[in-house]
């Protein structure tokens, strides 16, 4: 049973990959995203997400539904964590399962880069000197057709 | 009425996380030059728009009873 | 602490994704191979898998050196199961962390494929009315150089 | 004296997983044909061999106390 969750809660790694294992998979891709202390040297103390949640689950299942649309027979589930992480915590996992490994490799690859695309979630990083929200919130650039690309839908 | 929506760095901006507006029948981007004048502070012009949780255009009407929620650029994953 | 294992039990993911998380890595790719049930529409019963264990491990090893040259900073862990397998069951769980996820992405990809080449492990497969050593094993058509490609080193 | 093991088809073919035999100072390719003869099932011709667990090109001599490993194409993963 295919889970597209936003929660405060620790992601359960085994819950999600159990969730796509079926009789004609045969390869299990799961991306998992921990929050990175070193970014360009840069040290992280902790991170923060937050969501709009119940658009952000709509988003989620609509990434499932276009790949299964592109490719059939792959079966998908997004958990994505909001609230305070630390260093190492899991904000993100995304397990994919398919026939054959190509796709699942594939699958899995389109979830992450959509997600970062079109799901109302942000990042507040925390350092030892100061904190920001990540994505450009001050609109120093904008997207260049004034809101996220829409492939596939 | 509308709801209006704020997240992240425009939510800490202005103070609020939810707005109720007695507005209807205004496109989203007459909605924007209202509250950019209301909150000098506050950009959304490149901000896109949800309306009951689906991404609308600038040029959508806005009708009573929305939900609308201003996504600034995400950064989830 | 990076693990380059065959083994006889069943895997536990768990230990193979922990054991490549680090302060430094964002993004961790995991794939995992399981055994399918229909395969062109013949249905396999279970598998069994053999090994050269203490080549194989050796040659799990050097996979994981070519990634750690090919994507430095990248850190992995391969084991592989060897005995009867049944449906759905776990042959093979890669874990691959990387402070960026496109390399993750590749560098699993790598090993797999890295797997499929060099390391010495062979699956024979059983069907309702029939079992067969896959890989080729009557020599119908020979590897094109006499043995596996072996790039980077 | 050498020691030569055989897997998974092959090993089935010859009924043997190991065999002990008082070669040394002999290429792979000869060793293979010798093999073959002993065993007129067995093929080796394109099967690759590893000696001491490293693979070995069939020119490769063989020497005293060497593990000589007949590697048929692999399918794990």
């Amino acid at each position: 049973m295919e889970i597209y969750k936003i929660t405060a809660d620790e992601i359960d790694v085994n819950a999600v990959i159990n969730s796509v294992i079926h009789p004609e998979a045969g390869a299990i891709n799961t991306f998992i995203g921990t929050v990175r202390e070193f970014t360009k040297g840069k040290q992280t103390v902790s991170l923060q997400y937050e969501a709009y949640p119940s658009m952000a689950e709509k988003q989620l299942k609509r990434i499932g539904h276009e790949i299964s649309e592109k490719w059939p027979g792959v079966q998908s589930s997004i958990v994505h964590r909001i609230g305070k992480l630390a260093i190492s915590d899991i904000a993100v996992v995304i397990a994919v399962a398919s026939p054959h490994r190509a796709e699942s490799y594939e699958a899995s690859r389109y979830a992450i880069e959509r997600i970062k695309q079109i799901v109302p979630i942000w990042k507040k990083e925390y350092w030892v000197n100061g904190q920001e929200w990540i994505g450009d919130q001050l609109e120093k650039t904008a997207y260049p057709n004034g809101k996220p690309e829409e492939d596939s839908k | 009425m509308i709801t209006v929506l704020f997240f992240a760095g425009q939510q800490e901006l202005i103070g609020e996380d939810k707005l109720k507006r007695n507005e209807s029948q205004m496109k989203i981007s007459d909605l924007k030059t209202k509250l950019m004048e209301e909150y000098p502070k506050l950009s959304l012009q490149n901000t896109m728009t949800a309306i009951n949780e689906e991404y609308a255009e600038d040029d959508r009407i806005v009708e009573d009873n929305d939900i609308v929620a201003f996504i600034p650029p995400v950064s989830g994953g």
